[in-house]
């Protein structure tokens, strides 16, 4: 009786700390840490930019190191320019990727494509940069720039073809998110439990329907976050782009005309950028750079996991 | 009837359009390996390309000489991304460990957070972090600064697929082990842990070409350098870097060496690729007989 | 949640039973009749019929084993099962002794005839009687209404005794022939197998009783 | 009472007892003839060859891996999922042979199939009811009338009619299988597959469902694969029992027999050790 | 693979029948050891232990229902557990009636004495003969056995006969005073129990047979 | 058998046949005592109060979230990896309130689990079996010998004796889930939790594990979580019901009782519609 009282009086259940926890917790804080102090460091070498310019800097145009005046509006432009008209580019083919590798299954077809698909997220910006340079870009001049701007050129948008330019730049920047596209819209729709593949084959339905009524919309979320990281690498690409945007500090007038990204601002100047203000501005540039992505990453990551949620509650 | 005829057929046609934009997908592959073969190979094939340090004459329109080679590089990005693993990868692992094993706390969902907007930080970011943390105060450009700012792009690589292949393990076999009354440590280390090892293993690997194959974050903290290097407290020239500098030099010579090298890059990175994919295959069966 | 499948079979193995019952009573209907009427083929007629009584039984309990075997019940539902069992047995039984008094009308209608006792008209109603309330009982799950009709047993006994004694003293009394004392034996064997009948009854009011509320009880 | 008694029929003498037996066999629905089965080089049935009775429930059992699920998905062509599976031998259904047909949409309506996870569409109640007929153009009004009298048919519509337009997945388990059941009879099959449609459901859950089941006879032909022996015993008519052949290392059909015969007089000693539990 | 615990509750089924047999067998000794011995108080015990009997019945029958609802059993199983229970339902019917030869016995002891019939003693050796026998051979599971011991029935009936004639004889030969002719009736209805024992033992004999292979069958 | 007859000993009177009956309650392992238990604010489980017998095997039936497996894992803390989960009332185990206890590692050594899922260890079986006590720093000779001698109490010896060093993961999953129970009486426990040890197993390999378990209490205490109520009443010697509480959402326990008493004269209503499956 004695004993009950003891044990009723006893409400919360003592738990011995679990050091492990503590010990691999602390080491795991080196990653949100780091983050912390990138920002950091960046807004305190930017300072004298973010004194000087203010909120000017996000919205004049010019670039000028000699009179020390500097504008951060076309590098934004080109930025998200190149992204989304490379992801434009690459969605409907990622999609259609995804859903041919989510296939259950394996053949060696698609067991090839996998590969191919991921070897293709392997392969070095820099290499992709050479080879745009050198192969993609001169070819789209000819058979994509030039016979499009010789219909379409009275649209002052497709007018100027150009080897080095936007639209160049867009082209290998396509190639490039293909991979985190695909690989994720994949792992998304093979996500989606089996049972609700075969319960539509059951009742009669076509491959196609299967795929487009039922698969796609349970994986819908988690294909948009896909899309939004993507543009997240989009934005964030620097080497390859750097190597065919063309390298002018403007807002251009037609798709086809060189102009300038964040990224390749920083990879091309940064280096000679001398004095006070010029490499502050820079390092602002990249500041802005990093905040976007961070935006454009949070979001696509709630996406990504709710989506992926829902499967899982789904199955 | 008639409509399931024209169902069947329709849903015949479309997934043909699917294989059609599939194999779209892979020209780019196909093209990028073969002229990166075409155009590196004349430099590769002489078997010193890989060992000398020589720069080619560079003239214009002068003849390779013979002498010219990639080997400081390859050694530079060898020294750095091995500074950077022994940084990145312990780290990464007990971090990864930590998000797998304590999932819901609210703690590793930030880590969780942090690591994959790190993951999506671009890489020219990292290298002004790099350099305004280390160069500016260090007052010159070092290999040792190069290699930090690869590990805080391995890190959260390493990180998240740790995690992803120790939440692989199934539950139950944490449960069985705590309940054969093992302190939880050693559940996670010695019974969790070797059951993910190729997958973790994976991940270092995929870490590693991923950092071999960055060029922005060593451009303004490697800087890179002509001369064969072994200080990391010095310049270092790095393949990525090689690429990218001579690529874009007018010189015939030079681009060839640009080719040369990208040729190099791009074997070491897809051979590491194919390994660990090799890898992470095994593990995966494995997860699923657990 | 009702168990449709299972509740079915209950039902229709009900129904058998009273199937079965319903025979019963008309085959010791039947018996004494021939018995009063002294008509042999009627006695006859009775024996034949038992042959169904027995396959019904037969038939009833491959039934209760395939729902044993098919429903798994527990509890209340086997009790239920078995009791319906039990006093199927026990109404073939019943349809056994209508048939041993059918034989023993057999060996009167041989002998001269002589009036018979009012006994055993009133031993037979009570019989039947009991065994057409006890199926209502069993029917309508009314227990109190089981035990009254068990209760009737003594009714039937008391009778009973007094063919009992009667039949010793006629033979007592000295001047009897071999016709008679066969006579007199064969009734009071028609007596004890009705007496026997009302047991049974007794028994099926016991069963209900335990299929109803899971008591094991002694009647009687 | 009095009438009855000179004339008494005679007593039934079906060997089966009860309702069902009264019900009798019926003619046969699904005619499987000499069928194998063969995923790519592995056999998985061999020689499979007994009726199906129509607008009976026929349960499938025996021990895991003899290819319970392997006859079930031929009855509806769904190892076509399956690369490099194939089949020999027959099933006809009304005549028209299963395993050589072209016309798997109409097979795949006529012999709708229920699976262990009910995986819910991810929509509405309505319209995961409403999926198939959709796809075969009905118009509105009928599409919705079909919707309604499934659910009430799955004895679902009471619990779920004010929530038809919430997600499915919000339903508990038990509620999402007797959606899947509906799901699967809003086209009005013939024949329903299931397959151990109550093995991830609780005791209660799964009384509801053999409830339906029993229900469901009077217009579907139901064959059900289940492990629980019990429950095969609880709702079926007719019971099929596969045994994995030890050398052969393919399944066959044992006995098929009615439940009830099968479970008091089974006529193969394989079959009495395996439901008494004395196998293997 | 063997089931242990079911095994296990079966052996203990079958060893409290044969618990039951045993006693049983006492008990009709008993009775007609009292009976050729007129001693009442004997008679007496056996209708004491006969409570004894009762309670293992009662035992026996929760014991069977223990199994079936723990465990389920089908096909041959279940065939087994039911046979053992009808069994014990006749053993237990057995006990009744050397009850009521004990009974009887105390209507005898107030009777003056006189010389039993041989038939009487070879009866009841042949009675209690068959109920040890055919306990046996459902210990042995042999089916023939038990078809050979029910086959002996007709031995008693035929003594049963002679007996019924002889006492009708004597009934009818006249002089007989009421003593004597309550005292012939009375063994007659002795001698229709050991009867009724050994057509139990038959129905025992079918249950056996019922219980090895499923067939019903219909003994003598 | 003549010198038996005149001395007939009095029949037994114990309520429970058989021999499980006769082998009686024995004293309690387990004493669960007013026990309530809360995952954060939700109440799981609300003043459960009864006592496991000891080396006898204790089933725990209900419906479908009733807290059951709750129940027995607040017997090994297992809930412990539940943040913000806590209980409250005791459960003894020797005078020990394990609610309270601080050693866990003992506690969970002298109270072993078995899961649902067997879940070998990715290595060799033998090494799946020495797994803990090497961990615990047995010597080599003391771990070898219990490796043989765990494995032949799990019935599994003679069927791995010739693969002790294949990977543990190419067993079947009967032979998985016994060699899961080797594993967890390597370090000699005294009781063991089973949570639905067979419900991924197929008749045949459940039927196994059962025997083994009757054979097991002859050293251990069981306790097994079943949704299986024909287990239950196969395999226990003493059964508890849980229900959810209607109004109040938390698990309560409706009645303890020997199985062969709960499956016959229940004496809840509740229970009785639950075993009788009519029951919600
Ligand atoms: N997709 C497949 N490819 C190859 N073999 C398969 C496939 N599916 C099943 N098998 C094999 O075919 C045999 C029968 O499988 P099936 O699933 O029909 O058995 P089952 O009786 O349904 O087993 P369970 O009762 O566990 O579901 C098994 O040996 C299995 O290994
Ligand atoms: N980790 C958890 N956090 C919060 N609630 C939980 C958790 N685990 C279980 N519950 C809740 O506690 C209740 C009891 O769960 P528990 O798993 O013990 O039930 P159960 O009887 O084992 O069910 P089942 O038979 O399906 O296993 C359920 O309502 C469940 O929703
Ligand atoms: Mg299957
Ligand atoms: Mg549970
Ligand atoms: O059938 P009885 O001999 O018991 O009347």
């Amino acid at each position: 009786m004695a004993v009950r009282v003891e044990a009723k009086t006893a409400i919360v259940t003592s738990r011995p700390r679990d050091g492990f926890q503590w010990v691999v917790g602390i080491v795991a804080s080196a990653v949100p840490a780091l983050l912390l102090l990138i920002i950091l460091t960046l807004l305190l070498q930017a300072t004298p930019a973010i004194q000087h310019f203010g909120a000017r800097f996000l919205v004049t145009t010019d670039w000028n190191p000699v009179t020390d005046s500097f504008g951060a509006l076309p590098a934004i432009f080109g930025t998200v320019f190149t992204a989304f008209l490379a992801l434009a580019l690459a969605l409907p083919v990622g999609v259609a990727v995804a859903v041919v590798l989510a296939e259950p299954g394996h053949t060696t077809l698609r067991g090839f494509l996998g590969t191919g698909i991921e070897l293709l997220a392997a392969i070095p910006s820099v290499v992709y940069g050479i080879w745009a340079l050198y192969v993609l870009a001169p070819w789209s001049y000819e058979h994509i720039e030039i016979p499009v701007s010789e219909h379409l050129g009275f649209i002052g948008w497709f007018g100027s073809p150009a080897v080095r330019g936007l639209f160049n730049a867009s082209l290998v920047l396509a190639v490039m998110v293909l991979p985190t596209l695909t690989a994720i819209s994949r792992d998304v729709m093979k996500a989606v439990p089996r049972g609700l593949k075969e319960n539509a084959v059951a009742l009669g339905a076509t491959w196609w329907e299967t795929t487009w009524r039922v698969m796609l919309p349970s994986a819908r979320a988690g294909i948009f976050g896909a899309t939004i990281l993507a543009l997240g690498r989009a934005l964030g690409e620097t080497i390859a782009v750097t190597m065919v945007i063309g390298n002018a500090y403007i807002i251009p007038h037609s798709i086809f005309q060189p102009a300038y990204t964040l990224a390749s601002v920083i990879a091309n100047e940064f280096t000679e950028a001398t004095g006070m203000l010029y490499p502050a501005a820079l390092i602002e540039l990249g500041l802005v750079l990093i905040l976007v992505t961070l935006v454009v990453n949070m979001l696509a990551l709630v996406l990504v996991q709710s989506s992926t949620r829902d499967a899982r509650r789904a199955l | 009837m008639n409509r399931n005829h024209r169902r069947t057929y329709l849903s015949g046609a479309g997934l043909g359009l699917m294989y059609v934009l599939t194999l779209l997908a892979l020209i780019p592959l196909g093209l990028v390996l073969w002229f990166t073969i075409a155009k590196g190979l004349p430099s590769v094939i002489h078997p010193q390309f890989l060992f000398n340090s020589e720069l080619p004459p560079c003239e214009p329109r002068c003849p390779v000489v013979s002498q010219a080679g990639v080997g400081h590089a390859i050694v530079g990005t060898g020294i750095m991304v091995g500074i950077a693993s022994l940084i990145a990868i312990p780290v990464g692992v007990l971090a990864g460990i930590y998000l797998a094993e304590y999932r819901v706390t609210p703690w590793s969902n930030w880590v969780r957070l942090a690591s994959d907007v790190l993951v999506g930080t671009p890489s020219i970011a990292i290298g002004l972090f790099a350099y305004a943390f280390l160069v500016v105060p260090l007052h010159h450009f070092s290999a040792f600064s190069g290699a930090v700012a690869l590990a805080v792009l391995m890190l959260p690589i390493v990180t998240r697929t740790t995690e992803g292949a120790v939440a692989l393990i199934p539950n139950g076999l944490r449960e069985s082990g705590l309940a054969l009354g093992l302190p939880r440590w050693r559940v996670s280390l010695q019974l969790v842990l070797p059951a993910a090892a190729p997958g973790v293993i994976t991940g270092a690997l995929l870490s590693v070409a991923r950092a071999a194959g960055e060029t922005a974050p060593l451009l303004f903290t490697a800087f890179g350098a002509h001369i064969l290097e072994f200080d990391p407290s010095g310049p270092m020239q790095a393949l990525p870097v090689t690429v990218f500098k001579y690529a874009l030099l007018p010189y015939k010579s030079l681009q060839d060496q640009a080719w040369g090298a990208a040729l190099v890059l791009i074997v070491m990175v897809l051979s590491i690729n194919l390994i660990s994919r090799w890898i992470l295959r095994r593990q995966i069966a494995l997860a699923g007989q657990l | 949640m009702p168990r449709l499948t299972f509740e079915r079979e209950l039902a229709s193995l009900r129904e058998s039973l009273v199937r079965m019952g319903t025979l019963v009573e008309s085959q010791i209907e039947a018996a004494l009749d021939a018995l009063r009427r002294r008509d042999g083929s009627a006695a006859e007629k009775v024996r034949t019929q038992d042959q169904y009584l027995n396959e019904l039984f037969r038939q009833m309990r491959e039934q209760v084993f395939m729902v044993i075997s098919t429903q798994q019940p527990v509890a209340r539902d086997l009790r239920y099962l078995m009791g319906l069992q039990w006093i199927a047995t026990e109404l073939e039984r019943m349809g056994d002794y209508a048939v041993r008094i059918a034989r023993m009308t057999g060996t009167l209608v041989a002998l001269p005839d002589r009036p018979l006792r009012a006994e055993f008209g009133l031993m037979g109603e009570l019989a039947i009687g009991q065994v057409h309330d006890i199926l209502e009982a069993l029917i309508d799950q009314n227990e109190p209404r089981a035990r009254e009709v068990a209760a009737r047993d003594n009714e039937i006994d008391r009778l009973y005794h007094r063919v009992f004694e009667d039949l010793v003293k006629e033979i007592g009394n000295g001047h009897i022939d071999s016709d008679g004392a066969l006579r007199s034996v064969t009734l009071l064997l028609v007596a004890h197998n009705l007496e026997r009948i009302s047991d049974r009854v007794t028994n099926v009011a016991e069963d209900i009783i335990f299929l109803e509320s899971g008591q094991v009880v002694e009647l009687g | 009472m009095a009438d009855v008694r000179p004339y008494i029929e005679p007593p039934v003498t079906s060997g089966r007892p009860g309702l069902r037996a009264l019900r009798g066999a019926g003619d046969a629905k699904l005619k499987v003839d000499h069928l194998s089965f063969f995923y790519d080089r592995f056999q998985a049935l061999h020689e499979v060859t007994f009726e199906i009775p129509q607008k009976r429930i026929t349960a499938i059992i025996g021990p895991s891996g003899c290819g319970k699920s392997t006859l079930l998905r031929v009855f509806n062509r769904m190892y076509d999922l399956v690369p490099k599976a194939h089949a020999s031998g027959a099933v006809f259904l009304d005549n028209e042979n299963v395993v050589t047909s072209r016309r798997l949409l109409e097979l795949r309506q006529k012999v709708g199939m229920v699976f262990q996870r009910p995986s819910p569409f991810p929509m509405s109640v309505r319209d995961n009811v409403a999926f198939a007929p959709r796809l075969l153009g009905w118009p509105q009004s009928r599409v919705r009338s079909a919707v309604e009298e499934s659910l009430e048919r799955a004895a679902l519509l009471d619990e779920v009619k004010d929530r038809l337009d919430q997600p499915a997945t919000s339903l508990s388990g038990g509620q999402q299988q007797r959606l899947a059941i509906a799901r699967c009879i809003a086209v009005s099959p013939q024949v329903i597959l299931m397959d151990e449609p109550c093995s991830a459901l609780d005791p209660v859950a799964t009384l509801k469902i053999e409830d339906l089941m029993a229900t469901l006879t009077r217009d579907f032909t139901i064959v059900i694969v289940t492990h629980n022996m019990q429950q095969a015993a609880r709702v079926s008519d007719f019971t099929a029992f596969m045994l994995m052949n030890p050398e052969g290392r393919y399944g066959e059909l044992i006995e098929f027999a009615p439940t009830a015969d099968l479970f008091n007089q089974p006529q193969d000693d394989r079959t009495e050790a395996y439901i008494t539990g004395r196998f293997g």
